[in-house]
């Protein structure tokens, strides 16, 4: 059969951000798919390097736009962990708040994009954002700002949550719960919408292994691995965290992953909500000059909403001397060539929908 | 962990992967003007377990043999370090630039790429 | 302060001044229009004048903004679609795909060198009435990557910009008044094309 | 010289004879009874199009908690003839890859077989341009000459996109129109005959829809196929080929191409209405009412479900049509037959 090369341009209506997909196609089937990626590379890794540490916040939350504040706190305990600073109680249960938060509204983002993906569920893409922008308006009101916070500082936040705070939070926490069980329903109710996702894009679990992927396309396949739990950071196990586990290894599988981790971070906030130690949690205020690193270097991990994300930095006197960034979209992409192997043209973005990638993330 | 000696590095990494360290986290490299050292993060799953390996480079003679056919997650990797680091990976199928069309010469996270930054750090 | 009030006295008289011959000048022109000289008037020209104010009026209230996010700033571009900040009460029609039926090309995001020739090619494949609006720090002058070796600052580099937005991001309330800036442009209520 | 003056005299006679005065009457009336009901019926289609295209803004709008076009006239209701007027005053493009001549001719060929299709289907007892006892059957001739029409303006817009898609509108053509065919056989063996008029007549005590309930169901469907509305807008993809056949048609072209697209939607529903819901019978209010307020509702219902419904993909749509839509339809005709036979309708 004649083989035909697709090139599915940057500039396309699912693919978020700048990505070329060249697609060998034969017939309908998909031979290869060959991601071109580096559109949106800027250099942050290089960048970082000739700023002080705590002038390179506002880059660390521009990698991934979707979920800034996961990005921006990943970095400034690494920065904590150099500078040998403890995080305070109360600053704890702050950051799993926010962070929490932050992982549903990117949640919410990607149900809504995949949908619009998929078909012409334009509706579901506004619902899911007019969800979105609840949460949206909640961090606005604990940190003054919509999208891009800047409110990390060392060893706390830089302003503790405002008084109402707590039953806005309930009352949109209500809300989105609510609307997720119609969206639950209303979805795999749908056949049409099920066919798109079932056994589409199917990873094994010993693919997923060697492959490398990580966060909800991990856990999809089967493999039980959570930082939150693995590595214990900021009481997560103490607030009865579970992850959620699908054996399934479809897109489907990969989809109700996150439904479930929206429903966790759900609980999780109202628990922490509840159980927050009275305190300041207060951080250091920006100090560029006169930071002492403790130790040469530090390697943290954290789960960020696309998966496990991790930096490594190398001290010097002012200013970081190496800042390497592990992207979790970076390696989903990489798998996209294997997983979409096979299948048909159209599941393509089906697949693409379910990986959840942010294209700064890649680029770097 | 203490650091590996360039020559046995792959019997190394050979071994870890026998033993159950699987899942490759991430391949970088720091750029110390005098040597370039290379880092390895490896996993084990199911136990739960890390390893960092490490083993340095002559900053003229920066060859690694890839290690694609253990870990097929490296494949990006490996690119993506040979056109920031300029260390060329041996054994590798596809040679196409990972980055679209990037027009700057040189590797830019090496020390000695400069480009007029005011914040230059002058060494 | 003696001297300052003169001074102040003094500029209004002169501002008096010159608009009274603003004035008289506008009374005139309105007198002695000028017609065309009406032998030679090419039959294009009669209907383009006689459909003028319609034409505009229907370019102004429906603008059909492109589909061209790059990075964080297609985040608020997707907000300014959504639901709270409806951008269908306008007429701003949510985002068709193709370049050919777009009127605005909404650049939201930082433009690197290997995108150049791709936003070149969509800007060529709009069709004649297009604008360009730099939504974002990042495509009005490079925003926080000024410095990067891979960035260029500022899309007017590239493309003839009608209407910059400030912000990192803007919020989508700023796109939506950017965008009446624009209507007001195309119906040359602001200033003329 | 003398032969030409005869053959001359020759030709005038013929022609005299042709304009006898009772055949120019019948001329006369026949031509402009036409042509004023045909300039009348493109107003109403006209009408039926800004009107649709603003019900569609608000509804979707409305299923998405937004208040869609409110600015332009009262309420957004001129939203739509502003962007058609904004659409035709923008630059003419034909792309240069294009086969020129028939990637023009094909767009203005399916908005003309659309307009000449509403001269066939009857508005009301009295409001009807011709009374062909065929009209069903001429109607979904023209019907299925539209995705050949499609396929020419995709194939010869030189567009990747557009040849893919082109192509997928043959295939998915094949799927849809043999079900819905074989429901028309049922309708017409129900009313003994293809005329609408007597169709509607046959429906006076039972409507179609309750006397063949799976006949209706899978007219539906395969008119919602027809129609290209979703679930089944498989030709104008947007995520995957940009948006089809229309990649490159020019700004000007779309603004005709959405004039089709309602006035198909508006023909569709009318079909429905006619051979499922008694056209224009009501108790109180005069005829045209009755098709119109029936004619809104059923589009209504179309609307909604493009708020709703995913795309379905290619295959799935082939095997659906196969595999469920024609089985039920033999069914229902078989369904049919029994009533005819056993004489429980008239």
């Amino acid at each position: 059969m004649s083989e035909t090369k697709i090139n599915i341009g940057p500039i396309h209506p699912s693919t978020h951000g700048v990505l070329r997909l060249v697609v060998t196609v034969d017939g309908d089937t998909i031979k290869e798919v060959e991601p071109h990626i580096g559109f949106l590379h800027r250099g942050v890794e290089k960048l970082a390097e000739s700023r002080m540490y705590m002038q390179n916040i506002v880059y660390m939350e521009k990698l991934d736009y979707a979920a800034p504040m996961a990005h921006q706190e990943l970095y400034v305990s690494t920065v904590e962990k150099l500078l040998g600073i403890e995080v305070k109680e109360r600053a704890e249960y702050v950051r799993v708040v926010l962070l929490e938060l932050q992982r549903i509204a990117s949640h919410l983002l990607w149900l809504g994009t995949m949908c619009n993906d998929i078909g012409q569920m334009f509706s579901m893409f506004m619902w899911t954002m007019r969800d979105r922008d609840m949460i949206l308006r909640l961090l606005q009101e604990a940190t003054g700002q919509r999208m891009f916070y800047v409110n990390m500082r060392l060893g706390g936040v830089n302003r503790d949550l405002p008084a109402g705070f707590e039953d806005d939070t309930y009352k949109v926490l209500d809300s989105i719960e609510h609307s997720l069980g119609e969206y639950k329903d209303f979805l795999e109710s749908n056949p049409v919408f099920m066919e798109r996702l079932k056994n589409v894009g199917v990873l094994s679990r010993e693919n997923a292994i060697r492959l490398g992927v990580t966060g909800p396309v991990l856990r999809g396949s089967g493999i039980d691995y959570d930082v939150r739990r693995n590595s214990s950071y900021y009481k997560y196990t103490k607030l009865g965290f579970r992850p959620a586990v699908e054996t399934g290894g479809d897109s489907f599988a990969r989809y109700k992953v996150r439904m479930k981790e929206m429903q966790e971070s759900i609980s999780l906030v109202r628990k922490a909500l509840e159980e927050m130690p009275k305190g300041d949690a207060l951080g250091l205020p920006i100090k560029l000059i006169g930071a002492v690193p403790k130790e040469k270097e530090a390697i943290v991990k954290r789960e960020l909403p696309r998966g496990e994300g991790m930096m490594y930095m190398v001290a010097d006197k002012q200013r970081p001397y190496r800042l390497a960034i592990r992207a979790p979209a970076f390696i989903n992409l990489a798998a996209l060539d294997h997983i979409s192997r096979g299948q048909r043209l159209a599941d393509l973005f089906a697949i693409l929908g379910s990986l959840d990638l942010v294209m700064a993330d890649v680029d770097k | 962990m203490p650091k590996i000696e360039y020559a046995n590095l792959d019997a190394e990494i050979e071994k870890l992967h026998s033993e159950g360290f699987t899942y490759l986290t991430k391949i970088t490299a720091v750029d110390y003007v005098d040597h370039v050292e290379v880092l390895y993060f490896l996993r084990d799953i199911e136990k739960n377990k890390e390893i960092v390996v490490r083993s340095d480079l002559a900053p003229n003679y920066l060859r690694l043999k890839s290690i694609m056919h253990l870990y097929p997650a490296a494949d990006w990797y490996e690119r993506e370090l040979s056109e920031m680091f300029g260390i060329d990976f041996i054994g590798r199928k596809t040679k196409r630039l990972l980055l679209e069309k990037w027009d700057g010469k040189g590797n830019p996270l090496r020390k000695s790429f400069t480009w007029g930054s005011k914040y230059e750090v002058q060494e | 302060m003696i001297f300052m009030e003169e001074n102040i006295a003094e500029n209004e008289k002169v501002m008096n001044a010159r608009k009274e011959m603003d004035k008289l000048v506008a009374d005139s022109l309105k007198r002695y229009k000028l017609k065309p000289n009406a032998l030679f008037v090419k039959l294009s020209d009669v209907t383009k004048h006689i459909a003028k104010k319609p034409v505009d009026w229907a370019r102004t209230n429906s603008v059909w903004p492109m589909q061209f996010g790059l990075a964080c700033c297609a985040m608020e571009l997707m907000d300014f679609g959504s639901s709270r900040i409806d951008a269908e009460r306008n007429g701003y029609l949510l985002f068709r795909a193709t370049p050919r039926q777009c009127d605005a090309m909404i650049v939201a995001g930082w433009v690197t060198k290997s995108v150049i020739p791709e936003l070149k090619r969509l800007y060529e494949q709009m069709l004649e009435p297009r604008y360009v609006i730099a939504y974002g720090e990042c495509a009005t002058s490079g925003g926080p990557w000024w410095e990067s070796y891979n960035i260029i600052k500022g899309i007017d580099q590239v493309l003839p910009v009608d209407v910059y937005v400030a912000g990192c991001p803007p919020r989508p309330e700023s796109l939506f008044q950017a965008l009446i800036k624009l209507q007001k442009k195309i119906g040359g209520v602001v200033a003329k094309d | 010289m003398l032969t030409n003056e005869l053959a001359y005299s020759k030709a005038v006679a013929y022609i005299m004879s042709l304009l006898s005065w009772d055949k120019l009457n019948f001329i006369y009336n026949f031509v402009l009874a036409n042509i004023v009901y045909g300039v009348i019926v493109i107003i109403g289609v006209m009408l039926f199009v800004v009107i649709f295209g603003w019900v569609e803004r608000k509804v979707m709008a409305k299923a998405q908690f937004r208040h869609g076009p409110t600015k332009v006239g009262p309420y957004g209701f001129f939203q739509n003839i502003a962007d058609a007027l904004k659409l035709l005053s923008k630059e003419n493009f034909i792309p240069e890859s294009a086969d020129k001549y028939l990637f023009v001719s094909s767009i203005v060929f399916i908005l003309a077989i659309l307009l000449f299709s509403m001269l066939i289907v009857p508005f009301s007892g009295g409001i009807y341009a011709v009374d062909l006892s065929v009209a069903l059957l001429a109607i979904f001739v023209l019907l299925s000459v539209l995705p050949i029409l499609i396929f020419v303006a995709g194939w010869s817009s030189g567009n990747k996109f557009g040849s893919i898609s082109a192509q997928r509108s043959i295939i998915m053509m094949v799927s849809y129109e043999m079900p819905m065919l074989m429901v028309i056989a049922a309708v017409a063996l129900a009313a003994h005959s293809f005329s609408f008029f007597s169709i509607v007549g046959a429906q006076s005590n039972m409507y179609f829809a309750v006397l063949m309930p799976i006949g209706f169901v899978v007219f539906f469907i395969a008119m919602l196929a027809e129609l290209e509305r979703p679930p089944f807008d498989i030709r104008e993809a947007d995520s995957e080929l940009i948006s089809g056949w229309l990649t490159d048609v020019g700004a000007p072209f779309y603004a005709s191409v959405l004039i089709v697209d309602y006035a198909r939607m508006l023909l569709g529903s009318l079909l429905i209405v006619l051979l499922f819901f008694g056209g224009w019978q009501g108790p109180f209010l005069p005829k045209v009412a009755w098709l119109l307020i029936k004619v809104f509702i059923v589009a209504i219902f179309i609307i909604v479900l493009r708020a709703t419904y995913v795309r379905m993909r290619l295959d799935r749509l082939l095997r659906f049509g196969w595999l469920w839509l024609l089985p039920l339809s033999i069914i229902n005709l078989i369904w049919v037959y029994f009533f005819m036979v056993w004489g429980v309708i008239l």
